[in-house]
This record gives C-alpha cells, sequence and structure tokens, in this order.
C-alpha cells in the first residue's frame, strides 16, 4: 500500500464525498423547512441525470453548457411537486409524508422506465473528460468538476440561508411556520422555494454525476441511502453539517473500502454513523 | 363493540374463503395474511409506541434465518426453530433500542434503516448463513411435523392462525397497563416520565414484542417460499412496506393494518397482474399514484378516517352544547364559577 | 380603524366563536376580555388571518381583510403577539427581533428598532445572542412583544402578554403598550387581568361562548356587578 | 386449432428490467417463428410456421408475468400462471434468485419449469424433478475461463501472469469467487487478489485501488451492466491498466455496455454463449439474428439468444410428447437430443442428465474490437486473433 | 418534619448560572410558594427536584433520601409529582385515561387504575369530561387535568409551575381551592406563580429566588413586606 494509492484514494474519496453532500444538502433543507423525509430524493438526482442526457443526446449540448438550465428545470419540478402534492401533506402526521414521498419516489422510476426505457445510458464524449495529474495524483476532470460545482452550490445556498433576508424568513418558517406567517411571511412560498432549491441541488449533482457515471431509472437508489446517512451525520436540516458530512462519508467509506475490503464499505460508513449519533444524537452540526 | 363484529364477519369470511377459491387467490390470501401478521408486529412498536421503525426486515430475516439454519445445519424442526427464531430476534432487538432509542423522530427512522442494512450485510457476507447464495429449505419432509406442504392450503391456516395470534398478543396489550404507557410515550414523553413511566425500558418493551412477532413471520415466509437469501428477507423495501401496510389501515390500530393489508396487497397483485406483462412499467405506475393518493387523501389511514367522521360528528354536539349555555356573564367560563 | 361584524369561526367543525362583532377606533386600547375557552384567542386569530372566517366581516382602515391570507395583513400594519409566545426557539433573540421586522425594508430602521426594543426591555439585552427557546417563560414573554412591536404596526393585537410575568413586570409591560399607544398605535388587548386591563383600556369587551355579552368603557365595566361576580368573584 | 399456452416469467420491471426488455422480444420471436413461421430458414425447427404438427398444429400462446427481480413475487406469479392461467409449462426467470423460488412451485404442483439462463449452479443440485435447465451454469463457465488461460500458454505462448479478481457480492458473484479460488491452484494460476464489492455501488475507486496495489496482469471481473460501465470509467480514471480484463458476461455482454464506452470497451475479453460472428460456422445465426435486428432494431445477445433458444426447447418436447399433459412433457424434456446445427447456439446440442442439466452446452470467450464482439475461443471456432495485452489507457489513440 | 430539603443547590448552562446555593425546605403538607422574577430559576429548580435536570452541585432530601440526579421517573416513584408550564396533555387519549395511565404507577390492573383515576378526575371537578378527548378541553381545563394526573401516583409532593398564569380571577380561586384541598390530603406542594393573589393567601412559606440565589424566605407576610423582595420582584 503506497503513500501514493492512499493519497489517490484519499482525493477520490473527497471528490465522491463532494457529491454525496450536495446530493444531501437538497435533502436536509427539504427536511430542515419541512420536517418532511423526501424519499423520493435519488429520483431527482435521476431526473437531473436523464435530462442531461437528453439534452446531450438530442441537441449535442455539453452538461457543462446545459448545467443551469438542468437545475431550473429541476428547480421548476421541485416547486410543481410542492404545489400538487406537498402541499397537501403538510400537516399530515410524520408516517402519511413518508407513504407519500415513498410513493413519489417508485412513481418516477416507474415513469423514468416508461418514457425512457430501462436501459443504461451515458454521456461518451463531454467538454470535461480525460485525467490531470496533481502533484503525483490522477484525478478525472469530470470528477473533479464535479467537486468543484459542489463546493459552489454549496457555498451559495449557505450565502443563501445566512445572508439573506429570505434565507433568515425560510428560517423562520421551518421552526414554526404560523408564527413565521405572523411575521408577514408567505409559509407556501418558502416551502416551494425549499422543494425547488432542494430539487435543484439534487438535479445539479445528477449533472456533475452524469459525466461519469451510467444513467438509468433507478440510479437514485444507489445514492439515497449514503444521502440520508449524510443528511443524519451532518444533523437534519444543517447544511454546512451535510457538506462535512458529506466529504467525511466520502473519505471513510472509500478508505474503509481500501483497508478493510470493498464488500464492507457500506458496513464501515453505517458503523460510522451508528457510532455518531451515539455521542451526538442530532447529529455532528445539528441543533439540539 | 362494533370493532368485534367487524372481526367476527372478517374471521368468518376467512375461514370459509378457502371452500370458495383456487390456489392461487388462495395463495394470494396467504400474502395478505402474512403482510396484515408484520403489519399488525410492527404497528406494536411503530403505532402504539410511535418508534417509527424502518428496519424491521431485520427481524423478518432473522426469524427466517434462524429457523433455516437450524433446520438445514442441524435438522432441527421448524417448529421449535420458528420460535427460536422469534426468541432470537427479541434478543437482537436489545441491541437494536440500545442503539437507537436514544435518537428522536425521523433520527430513530433512519438509524433503523442503517441497523438493519447492518443486518443485511453481514448476512451477504456470511459463509456458514449460506451468504449472498442464499438457503434451500428442502421439500423432502412435508406434513404437519415439519411445516412443510405440497400445497397451499395448510399455509393458508398456519398464516391465519399466525395472524390471529398476533392480534391477540396485540389485543391484550392494547388493553393492558402496557397499552397506556405506549401512547403515553408516543404523546408526551416527558410528561410520561413525570408520573414515573421508565419510557427507555417500555419502548424496548415494544420493540421485543414487535421483534418476536416479525421474525415469526419471516420463518413462516421461509418454510413458504423454500428459499431465502439477505436480497428477499432483510432488504429495506420489506422493512418500508411493513410500515406502509400499518399506516395505510391506521397507526395505533388493531385492525389497521390487517384492513392495510388487505388494500396494499391488493393493489400491488392486481395491478402486477393486469399490466406487468407489459414490461413498460404501468404498473409500477399505477401502484404508485394509487399508494400517494391514499396517502394524501387519507392521512390518518382508512381506520383512522373512519373515526374521524365519528369524533367529528360527537365534536360538533358538544360545541353546541357549549354554545347553548345561557350567556349571561353570571355564570363564566364554563358556568364553573359557582 | 378595526372593525369586525358578526365574526364566526370553527376549528374544522367545533364551532369556536358564534358571533363578535367589536370595533376599535385609531389610537385607542380596546380590551377584550373573557373566561378561559369563550374565544378571545380566536377572535384575535381570526383578525391576523391564523383561522378562516366563517361567517361575518373584518374591516381594517376601510378594507376588507378577512379574504386576505395572514401575511399580507402584516404590512398593512396588523401585528399580534400570540398567546403562549411562538418564538422562534432555535434562532437567538437578535434573529427573533429581526424577523419581527420582516415586512420593513428600511435596514437602518430596523436597527434602530432592535436597539429601542432592547432598551425597552434590558432582559433581553443580556441574552441578545441567546436562543431564544432556552430563557425563561417570561423573558420569552417579553422578546414575543418586543418582536410583535419590530413591525411598526398600525394596530397591535396583544394576547395575554401578562401571561407568567413577574408582577412588577406586568405593572412595566401595561406601561409600555400605553407608551406605544402614545405613539399613535392602537391597542387590541387580550387579559385575563381584568383590573389592570380594563384599568388602563379605553373601552372594553367581555366576550363569553363565542358571543360579545357587554360592553362599555373600560371603568364602567370594572364597575359592574355582573361583572364582578363573575370575573373577580366579589 | 388447440392453443398451447406457456408462462413466461421475466423481470419486466425493476432492476432487472432492461435485460427482461430484450429476452421479452426473444420469445416473442420464438413464439411467432413456431406460429406464423420463417420463410429462408428451413433449417430451424418450426420454421414451417405449421404451428406444432404433433398437436394438430397447435399455436403457441405466451403468458407473460413480471417478477420484478423479487423472489417471493416470481413464486406467486408462478403460482398464479399454473393454477389461473392454466399454462402447461413455465420458463423463466433469468435471476437465479427468483428461479429458485419459482420453480420449487412448479415442482410441487407438477408443471414442468425450463430455465434457459440462470447460472447458478446451485440450481441443478436440488434433485428436482420438473426443473430444467439449457444454459451451462457457472461451474463450466470458470472453467471456460481457466482452459482459455492454460491453452493459451500452451498453443500461444502466452501467460496470464499475476491474477487477481473483481466480483460483485451477490449469488452470482460470490459463487464465481468460490470457484476461482477453487480452480485457481489446479489450473496453476497465480490468483493473488479477490475483490468483492456491492453490486449498484455508487464508487469503485476502493475496488480499484485495492486491485492497483496487487498490480496483476490480468483481472476476472464478474459485474451486472451499471458497475461494468462504471467500473471501466474508474480504471480510465485512475489509470489501471492491467495486461487483459478477462470478463465473465452479464454487464459485459449487456448491449448498453459497447453503446455507453465506445472505445473504451475495446480489447476487453468476455465470456459468452454466442456471438454474431460465429454465423460462419452455423449460417442459423445469422439467419435468425437479421430476423431480430429486422423487428427489434437489435442484436441477438448471449441472453436473448439462450431465452430464444430455451422457448425452442420446450416447444420441441411439447410437440414430441404430441400432449400437454405435464408428464408427458416433463418425460419428453428428459428425452430431449437437439443437435447443435438445429440450434443458434454454439453448443454441441441440448440434451439433459439427471438432474435436468443440459450437458452439451458450452460458453465462448469474445474480444470486444472496434465495438464488436469478436469470438476468440475455443480457438478452432475463434473468427480472429486474441490481442493480448490490451494497450494502457494513455496509449490509445 | 422535613419532607424535601434542597441544601446548596446550584445549576449552570455552560457559562450562565440559573440556580446558585439554593437552600430551602417543605414540610409535610405544607404549601410553599418559590416566586421570584422572570427568568430567577424557579423552573429550573422546579427541574432539579423532579429529575429533570441533575444539579451541578448540592443535594435534595425527600424524607432524608438523597434524589439529586434522579431520573424523572425514579423521582415520580420517590414521590415528586409535577406539573408543566404547559399542560401537556396525552391528547391521544380521554381525560379519563390520562389520569390512569399515572394511577397504573401502583396499580396495573386497569379496571382498578380506572376507578381510581375517576376519583381524582372528581377531586379536580373534571368528571364530566372523562371520557372526552382530552385534547378538545380548554388550556386552563388541561391545567387541572395535568393536576390530576400529576395527584394520581399518589405523590408525597406535588410540583406546580405556574398553573395559575392565565386564569381570571374567579378562576384563581378555584385553582386555590384545589390546592388547599390536595393539602388537606396531606399532600405538599411547592408552587411556582406569579399570580400572588393565588399564592400569598394559602402558602404557610414563600421562598423568592432572584438571578438564581434565594434573597428571602418567610410567611407571606414577611416576604411581602420585605424591602429586597419589593425592589427585585413585587415592584412598588
Ligand atoms: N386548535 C383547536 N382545535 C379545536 N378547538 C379549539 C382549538 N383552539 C381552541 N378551540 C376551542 O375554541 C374555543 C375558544 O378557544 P380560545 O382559545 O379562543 O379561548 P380563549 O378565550 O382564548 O381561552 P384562554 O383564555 O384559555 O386563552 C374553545 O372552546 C376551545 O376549546
Ligand atoms: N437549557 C438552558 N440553556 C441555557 N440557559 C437556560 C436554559 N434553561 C434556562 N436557562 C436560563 O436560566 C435562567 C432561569 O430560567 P428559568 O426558566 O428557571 O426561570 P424562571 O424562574 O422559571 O422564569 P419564569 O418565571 O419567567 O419562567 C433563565 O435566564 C434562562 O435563560
Ligand atoms: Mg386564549
Ligand atoms: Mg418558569
Amino acid at each position: 500500500m503506497t503513500t501514493e494509492i492512499l493519497l489517490q484514494t484519499l482525493a477520490s474519496g473527497v471528490l465522491i464525498g463532494l457529491i454525496y453532500a450536495l446530493v444531501a444538502i437538497g435533502l436536509t433543507m427539504i427536511f430542515g423547512v419541512m420536517d418532511i423525509v423526501n424519499f423520493a430524493h435519488g429520483e431527482f438526482l435521476m431526473l437531473g441525470m436523464y435530462s442531461t442526457f437528453w439534452l446531450f443526446a438530442l441537441y449535442a449540448l455539453d452538461p457543462m453548457i446545459t448545467l443551469p438550465l438542468t437545475v431550473l428545470m429541476l428547480f421548476a419540478f421541485g416547486v410543481l411537486l410542492y404545489r400538487l402534492v406537498i402541499v397537501r401533506i403538510i400537516n399530515a402526521p410524520m408516517l402519511s409524508q413518508i407513504f407519500t414521498t415513498f410513493g413519489i419516489m417508485i412513481l418516477l422510476r416507474g415513469v423514468a422506465q416508461f418514457l425512457w426505457k430501462p436501459d443504461f445510458r451515458s454521456i461518451e464524449s463531454s467538454a470535461v473528460s480525460g485525467t490531470v495529474k496533481l502533484l503525483g495524483i490522477q484525478l478525472g476532470k469530470p470528477q473533479l468538476v464535479a467537486g468543484v460545482g459542489a463546493v459552489v452550490v454549496t457555498g451559495l445556498i449557505y450565502f443563501f440561508l445566512n445572508k439573506t433576508r429570505l434565507g433568515a424568513a425560510l428560517e423562520a418558517t421551518a421552526s414554526d411556520k404560523e408564527a413565521a406567517r405572523l411575521m408577514g411571511i408567505d409559509s407556501h412560498k418558502m416551502f416551494s422555494l425549499a422543494w425547488g432549491i432542494g430539487a435543484a441541488c439534487a438535479g445539479a449533482a445528477g449533472v456533475l454525476l452524469s459525466t461519469f457515471f451510467p444513467i438509468f431509472p433507478d440510479v437514485g437508489a444507489s445514492f439515497i441511502l449514503l444521502a440520508f446517512v449524510v443528511v443524519n451525520l451532518g444533523g437534519f436540516g444543517s447544511v454546512t453539517g451535510a457538506f462535512w458530512a458529506g466529504i467525511l462519508v466520502g473519505v471513510i467509506e472509500v478508505m474503509g473500502g481500501l483497508l478493510l475490503g470493498p464488500q464492507y464499505k457500506t458496513a464501515i460508513v453505517l458503523v460510522l454513523f451508528l457510532g455518531v449519533l451515539m455521542f451526538r444524537p442530532q447529529g455532528l452540526m445539528g441543533k439540539a | 363493540m362494533k370493532t368485534m363484529i367487524f372481526f367476527c364477519v372478517c374471521l368468518a369470511a376467512a375461514l370459509v374463503l378457502p371452500i370458495v377459491t383456487d390456489a392461487s387467490h388462495l395463495n394470494m390470501a396467504i400474502l395478505v395474511l402474512m403482510a396484515a401478521q408484520v403489519g399488525v408486529a410492527w404497528n406494536m412498536v411503530g403505532g402504539y409506541a410511535g418508534q417509527v421503525s424502518l428496519g424491521h426486515a431485520a427481524f423478518y430475516g432473522l426469524g427466517a434465518y434462524a429457523s433455516t439454519l437450524l433446520l438445514v445445519r442441524f435438522g432441527v424442526n421448524p417448529w421449535i426453530g420458528v420460535l427460536a427464531g422469534g426468541v432470537i430476534a427479541a434478543m437482537l432487538s436489545l441491541a437494536f433500542g440500545w442503539s437507537c432509542f436514544r435518537l428522536k423522530g425521523h433520527y430513530f427512522a433512519m438509524a433503523t434503516i442503517a441497523v438493519a442494512e447492518l443486518v443485511q450485510i453481514f448476512f451477504t457476507e456470511w459463509e456458514y448463513g449460506g451468504a449472498a447464495v442464499g438457503l434451500y429449505v428442502p421439500m423432502d419432509r412435508q406434513g404437519w411435523l415439519w411445516m412443510n406442504f405440497a400445497t397451499k392450503l395448510p399455509y393458508y391456516w398456519l398464516a391465519l392462525g399466525l395472524l390471529l395470534l398476533t392480534l391477540a398478543a396485540n389485543w391484550w396489550i392494547e388493553r393492558s397497563y402496557l397499552g397506556y404507557y405506549f401512547r403515553a410515550i408516543k404523546d408526551e414523553p416527558d410528561a410520561a416520565r413525570s408520573i414515573g413511566v421508565n419510557i427507555a425500558r417500555y419502548k424496548q418493551v415494544a420493540l421485543s414484542v414487535s421483534a418476536f412477532f416479525t421474525a415469526l413471520g419471516g420463518s413462516l415466509y421461509a418454510q413458504k417460499e423454500l428459499y431465502i437469501d439477505p436480497g428477499s428477507v432483510l432488504s429495506t423495501a420489506l422493512s418500508i412496506k411493513m410500515a406502509l401496510v400499518a399506516i395505510l389501515g391506521g397507526v395505533g390500530t388493531l385492525f389497521g393494518p390487517v384492513i392495510g393489508a388487505v388494500v396494499l396487497t391488493s393493489i400491488e397483485e392486481f395491478t402486477r397482474i393486469l399490466f406487468g406483462g407489459t414490461g413498460r412499467g404501468t404498473d409500477v405506475i399505477i401502484y404508485a399514484s394509487l399508494i400517494i393518493v391514499i396517502a394524501v387523501f387519507y392521512p390518518t389511514g382508512i381506520v383512522g378516517w373512519v373515526r374521524s367522521f365519528r369524533e367529528r360528528r360527537e365534536a360538533r354536539a358538544d360545541a353546541s352544547r357549549r354554545m347553548a349555555v345561557p350567556s349571561v356573564p353570571v355564570q363564566a367560563g364554563n358556568g364553573e364559577a359557582s | 380603524m378595526l372593525e369586525i361584524k358578526n365574526l364566526k369561526v370553527c376549528y374544522d367543525d367545533v364551532l369556536a366563536i358564534s358571533d363578535v362583532s367589536l370595533q376599535v377606533e385609531p389610537g385607542k386600547i380596546v380590551a377584550l376580555v373573557g373566561g378561559n375557552g369563550n374565544g378571545k384567542s380566536t377572535t384575535l386569530r381570526a383578525v391576523a388571518g391564523l383561522n378562516a372566517a366563517a361567517a361575518g366581516s373584518i374591516t381594517f382602515n376601510g378594507e376588507a381583510i378577512h379574504r386576505l391570507p395572514a401575511h399580507k395583513r402584516v404590512p398593512m400594519g396588523l401585528s399580534l403577539v400570540p398567546e403562549g409566545r411562538r418564538l422562534f426557539p432555535r434562532l437567538t433573540v437578535l434573529r427573533n427581533l429581526q424577523l419581527g421586522a420582516f415586512t420593513r425594508m428600511d435596514k437602518h430602521e430596523v436597527l434602530r428598532g432592535i436597539d429601542e426594543m432592547l432598551d425597552l426591555f434590558p432582559i433581553l439585552k443580556e441574552r441578545a445572542t441567546q436562543l431564544a427557546g432556552t430563557m425563561s417563560g417570561g423573558e420569552q414573554q417579553m422578546l414575543a412583544i418586543a418582536r410583535g412591536l419590530m413591525a411598526r404596526p398600525k394596530l397591535l393585537m396583544l394576547d395575554e402578554p401578562s401571561w407568567g410575568i413577574a408582577p412588577k413586570f406586568v405593572t412595566k409591560v401595561l406601561e409600555v403598550i400605553q407608551q406605544v399607544n402614545q405613539t399613535g398605535v392602537s391597542i387590541l388587548l387580550v387579559e385575563q387581568n381584568l383590573q389592570k386591563a380594563l384599568g388602563i383600556a379605553h373601552y372594553g369587551y367581555v366576550i363569553q361562548t363565542g358571543r360579545i355579552v357587554m360592553q362599555g368603557k373600560g371603568q364602567d365595566l370594572l364597575n359592574d356587578d355582573s361583572i364582578k361576580k363573575a370575573y373577580l368573584g366579589l | 386449432q388447440q392453443e398451447i399456452r406457456i408462462g413466461v416469467l421475466y423481470p419486466l420491471t425493476g432492476p432487472g428490467a432492461s435485460v427482461g426488455a430484450e429476452l421479452r422480444s426473444a420469445l416473442e420471436l420464438a413464439a411467432d417463428i413456431i406460429n406464423n413461421g420463417a420463410p429462408g430458414i428451413p433449417d430451424l425447427p418450426f420454421s414451417a410456421g405449421k404451428g406444432l404438427p404433433n398437436l394438430k398444429g397447435a399455436k403457441i400462446k405466451l403468458v407473460f408475468a413480471d417478477h420484478q427481480a423479487n423472489p417471493q413475487t416470481g413464486a406467486t406469479e408462478a403460482e398464479r400462471l399454473i393454477t389461473q392461467e392454466k399454462v402447461v409449462a413455465l420458463v423463466g426467470a433469468y435471476n437465479s434468485a427468483v428461479t429458485a423460488t419459482a420453480s420449487q412451485i412448479a415442482e410441487r404442483a407438477g408443471i414442468p419449469f425450463l430455465n434457459p439462463e440462470s447460472s447458478s449452479a446451485s440450481l441443478t443440485q436440488r434433485n428436482f424433478k420438473w426443473f430444467f435447465r439449457t444454459t451451462p451454469h457457472d461451474d463450466l463457465f470458470v472453467h471456460n475461463a481457466f482452459d482459455f488461460l492454460k491453452e493459451l500458454e500452451a498453443k500461444k505462448g502466452i501467460k496470464a501472469g499475476v491474477v487477481a479478481s473483481l466480483n460483485e457480492n451477490g449469488l452470482w458473484g460470490t459463487e464465481t469467487t468460490k470457484l476461482q479460488t477453487k480452480l485457481a491452484p489446479e489450473f496453476k494460476q497465480n490468483l493473488v487478489k479477490q475483490v468483492m464489492y456491492p453490486a449498484k455501488t455508487t464508487q469503485l475507486t476502493s475496488e480499484v485501488q485495492t486491485l492497483k496495489a496487487a498490480s496483476p496482469n490480468l483481472v476476472l471481473q464478474s459485474s451486472y451492466t451499471a458497475d461494468a460501465i462504471l467500473s471501466i470509467k474508474t480504471y480510465k480514471e485512475l489509470g489501471f491498466s492491467p495486461d487483459m480484463i478477462l470478463a465473465n458476461n452479464a454487464g459485459f455482454t449487456d448491449t448498453d455496455f459497447i453503446k455507453t464506452l465506445g472505445k473504451d470497451a475495446d480489447y476487453i475479453i468476455t465470456r459468452e454463449v454466442w456471438a454474431l460472428d460465429l454465423a460462419n460456422r452455423n449460417p442459423l445465426i445469422k439467419q435468425v439474428n437479421d430476423l431480430f435486428n429486422s423487428r427489434y432494431k437489435i442484436n441477438f445477445t448471449g441472453n436473448s439468444s439462450r431465452t430464444f433458444t430455451g422457448l425452442m426447447v420446450m416447444a420441441d418436447a411439447i410437440n414430441r410428447a404430441g400432449s400437454t399433459e405435464p408428464e408427458a412433457i416433463r418425460k419428453s424434456l428428459a428425452a430431449t437430443d437437439i443437435p447443435g446445427s438445429k440450434l443458434i447456439m454454439p453448443w454441441k446440442g441440448v440434451k439433459f442428465d439427471a438432474t435436468g442439466q443440459n450437458t452439451l452446452g458450452q460458453g465462448i470467450l469474445v474480444q470486444i474490437m472496434g465495438g464488436k464482439y469478436n469470438t476468440v475461443w475455443p480457438f478452432d471456432m475463434a473468427s480472429r486473433e486474441v490481442t493480448w495485452p490490451m494497450p494502457k489507457w494513455d496509449q490509445r489513440k | 418534619m422535613k419532607l424535601l430539603e434542597v441544601n446548596q443547590v446550584s445549576k449552570r448552562f455552560g457559562g450562565l448560572t440559573a440556580n446558585q446555593d439554593v437552600t430551602f425546605s417543605v414540610d409535610t403538607g405544607q404549601v410553599v410558594g418559590l416566586i421570584g422574577p422572570n427568568g430567577a430559576g424557579k423552573t429550573t429548580m422546579f427541574n432539579c427536584v423532579a429529575g429533570f435536570f441533575a444539579p451541578t452541585a448540592g443535594s435534595i432530601l425527600l424524607g432524608g433520601r438523597n434524589i439529586a440526579g434522579f431520573s424523572p421517573e425514579a423521582c415520580a416513584r420517590a414521590g415528586v409529582a409535577r406539573t408543566f408550564q404547559i399542560a401537556r396533555t396525552f391528547t391521544s387519549m380521554t381525560a379519563c385515561e390520562n389520569v390512569m395511565t399515572a394511577a397504573m404507577l401502583l396499580e396495573h390492573n386497569v379496571a382498578r387504575a380506572r376507578a381510581a383515576a375517576m376519583q381524582w378526575l372528581a377531586f379536580a371537578r373534571l368528571e364530566r369530561f372523562a371520557d372526552k378527548p382530552a385534547g378538545s378541553m380548554t388550556i386552563s381545563e388541561q391545567r387541572r387535568l395535568a393536576v390530576a394526573r400529576a395527584l394520581a401516583i399518589q405523590p408525597r409532593i406535588l410540583l406546580m409551575d405556574e398553573v395559575m398564569a392565565g386564569l381570571n380571577p374567579s378562576e384563581v380561586r378555584e385553582a386555590v381551592d384545589v390546592v388547599l384541598r390536595i393539602r388537606d390530603r396531606g399532600i405538599a406542594c411547592l408552587i411556582v406563580e406569579h399570580v400572588l393573589e393565588g399564592i400569598m393567601p394559602i402558602a404557610d412559606k414563600i421562598v423568592v429566588l432572584d438571578r438564581g440565589v434565594k434573597i428571602a424566605e418567610g410567611t407571606p407576610q414577611e416576604v411581602s413586606s420585605d424591602p429586597v423582595v419589593i425592589t427585585a420582584y413585587l415592584g412598588e
């Protein structure tokens, strides 16, 4: 086991971790604002990937160009989903909320298969392909770009939440929507916003991912468990938490896989996750 | 009272069903009964005690694996194996509770998923347990003694019996002090503690009982399908389905899961039978849409929905009584100044 | 400026108030009193827009507002300090105050407003950065009032502001209310503490089982025998 | 005009849906040939289109069922097909785990179950009476791989060198791994590292790094499509270039594999049971494939061709039975003896042993070149010389 | 004789000191009022006695046995009952079931628990709500329900946090009456209250906290005439 390999693995871990973070941030936003766990979040990711794929396949538009477009589409989709379905279960018991988003998950998968066939797709050539060597470490350009993209998006969202009026309003709605209305905050607008941003994040992750990951209807399933772990680890509703937890999970997964055997990599992450919750039931950066 | 009549009617129906139906419908009935049974088991902890577990497949799988391993490796009679499975699951539930019960709400739910995933990974890697290859239940020794039959009917009676057993246990708990403690823990943990309820212990009780019965369900699955592998008895999808059954019917109600099982399984089977052959995923789409519709429009489940009718009627009557109080300030408040 | 006509409100199907009519003149303090569960909070919630009016009308400065959503009523100058405080427990005291001024765009004004509040309630100054949820009952109540004032309302509605507040501060709070009123803000006050409430009110209404059963000048009501019997138990 | 109902059980939705769609097409083609004929392919059994002669030209009616790759659903559907759809025989079910549960329903009900493509060796070790499998199983396939390496050294003087394996940790990957561990020493191969990974994973970095650390010349790999694609992308990303990747079918022979990877798929050798370029040895292959392609715009794959063959074998058995009595069909299945020349598979034929396993089946190895699968082993069937080693990533144009 | 003895109890939250060396005692069957400005640390002291907080320092003796650091349920078994500043009703139950749940601490048999519960409901004048969903009761009713529930564990001392807040004078009088009847049953009461009309007339002793420290202790008369208390709490 040379240090070169260790470094290389570490780097890859961080990069994939950033993707996890990006997916998880959307999830944690939605949860933080609405106390709803969105089981369909992996499917948002899937939609992001497909929209990238079709724009590429039909109009030969490069993912990096269509990124904003896809993000917008997903934002709209998130808002739409809220207005059509979620708005009806805001005050429903937690269980039926789980039930609903779970149903949406299955539905989106079914629709994807119905519309786009269960085939595996991928984007052969993209502006960002090939690899670069940085101080002895070889990194795929797609992964690198994805990583950078994830950081940027996270930064933007962090700024939005903590430095803008609207962000504060989101927080307020999150902690008590009736009181927020008394402050003159339109809670529905806030909730739509949360779903929009949540979906947009997943969409962004989808675009970045699609440049190096196969695209198929169930692709979300591969990511959702890890996304949940990340959200918990970071603390439900905490964006910064999700960011760091994402990287942590990525690194632990890859490193653990390397050192203890890949078939245990998921187990390692889960054990870490449960272990942390033992000592910090509210997650690393969650509010008690 | 009403529920008792309802129950008797259903039971009667269940008893005559085998006479009037063919093997494949009987098989479907068995699926319903099995789904109902795990739903009822899940309901003990997830519904009554309000500890939403999305990792119950762990117990189901343990039951299935315990009885099967005992049979395959040591030739232990399934009847004993089934009980052993239940006990083992109940024991594991201690670790399960220990690691999850300090968590609240969604944290708890997610942690249970994690634990279940770990159990699945363990069985996927465990050579002696058949690893990913899974285990076959030998078909050679058949008959009641070996809980293994060529025909469906005996499985029907088994499933029905197990369901009744689970319902009975649930019924007893609901009426005993345990039922009250569970609901208290669900409503207001702090208040429950302030009146001397050791919530940690009683959550664990709920979980262990639930785990025990869930495991029995798992063993029955193994005996019926004669093949188990981690994917089929330990998957998270399975855990979620157990919860769905209860939610759909109405959590924290005795017969909710039974009703839920009937509805959910029927939807599942019929959509697949009608549209599954097309291979376009139409069945999945319809199934999912129905789930969403139900969740959105009957958030408290079918039973809850029926109840809310009654309650509203009462509330309306109650309110009108309030309004009827002669409005002379002398009897302010609720007429209790005197 | 506020006029409620034959207001009726239900929770689901539970009738909470059946027929409430009252008026608040500009610059006046109006008290709404009554026993528990008689519909005081519900009335205020309906005016603020948290509960829909099943029947009747609510007009504010001549505009019918009972169809508007709650958040549209705030910028018009309606502010409610709700029963049970309803702070944002996971946010700091300062953030709570800022949110109180959500509908106001003038940054500097808002900052000044915050300083005023911290002067008005010294306890809050000490705890400016503490999470609202970890404060004591009374501290929270004061923060709630301060937050309500941050919106610079034309009509301020207070639901039992003396709830859980030390006697010394009760008088303080009532003073504050009067001060605010001096600045031209009208007040609609729900209180259990009759003497004090009616003491400072220009006009008062008595609500019972969802109906206005008496009204009159604050003092007159205080001296009314039936009131004395029913509420002061004299 | 009698109609013979055959139940076909495949993953039409869910994880296996991609393959399921393909197999469905193959089955429909087979049924259509039997019922309506395939002019110009006289050598193909039933190509006359007169249905089943011995049953007065009875037509085949396929009853599709979707098992969603879920064993219990598989069993349920089998039960339904038998008792409600009244099928006389079952064909299915691709996923070994589902074949396991579905076939035991058939066993109990006494209905013949023919399995054309599940490769788990354990399936035919249950001494079932009603279970038949036309495809060779993993035992043979893994053997093939090692046979190939042996002959490679003997005939072409190419030594495999250090060997490592990368297998998914499901049923299939686990059995394969076991066999590799067993056979490697027997064949004097230096198997230094065996990596297993959870299928449908989000990243294969740690796996590839582990491989890299072992710096093998040859990688034996068993992966499903998504992972197969991801793994090659990861090899390239991390610059991992072994002399050869000797893959074990599945993902590597999925139609989407070459489509998505393009040039990067080149040089990989994978185990197969069918290849288009075998046409020169067996005209049936090309003719039937052309028919298939003209209908569905895709070529046969190892999977679809096996499923096609499976149904043909079943039809042959029913025809010889001359009746739809389960017992009669079982008997004639057991007595099946079809020569290789009547199949579209590169097999010596179809002939079942006592366990219901076809003893005449065999695998081939194909190497991807210019986006095509070229048979390279057995050498006597080869349409192309093996290219070994494969060029390093950075040396490819 | 002394039932509850609080000795030198301190409670800190990080840097902030909510209670500092507080010492006082409650005799059997005594009604003791705990008053003080907002944020004085009354609720915190309450939570320490009831086991919801572990005191940072000091001891709490109940009948001579140190219960400091006990879990809430242990405290309840030891004989400390409490109500909360907000009622915390079991909303999925009827009023009667609420009380039954508490009665079950001593009596697992449901029927007998129900009988006991009905008595306590009658005691709190809530019989007519017995089979109504507790959630639909008004705030003040729910508060009285909380008292009944607390009494059902047959405590030796009952802690009440602001049960009279938001009641109008006549309702306060009722509450007072309830407290007196509780005392008559030999159960001591420790009451946090800002509504002085509710506590001063009936308290045998008043303890005054300010900024976490005890600034006065004595009969209502003594306390209410104590200048320190007046400046800190009562106001002129
Ligand atoms: N969320 C609710 N759901 C159902 N009924 C409610 C709800 N809130 C209040 N009610 C009912 O509406 C009526 C009026 O309640 P409201 O809170 O307005 O009275 P109130 O005068 O404010 O009482 P208090 O002095 O205790 O605050 C009561 O009968 C109460 O039971
Ligand atoms: N969990 C906590 N974290 C930090 N500070 C706390 C916490 N709980 C209470 N405090 C602080 O401790 C002090 C005492 O709080 P406490 O609730 O005991 O006051 P109180 O006497 O009950 O006041 P009130 O009469 O208004 O309820 C308050 O200043 C409060 O801000
Ligand atoms: Mg009120
Ligand atoms: Mg307090």
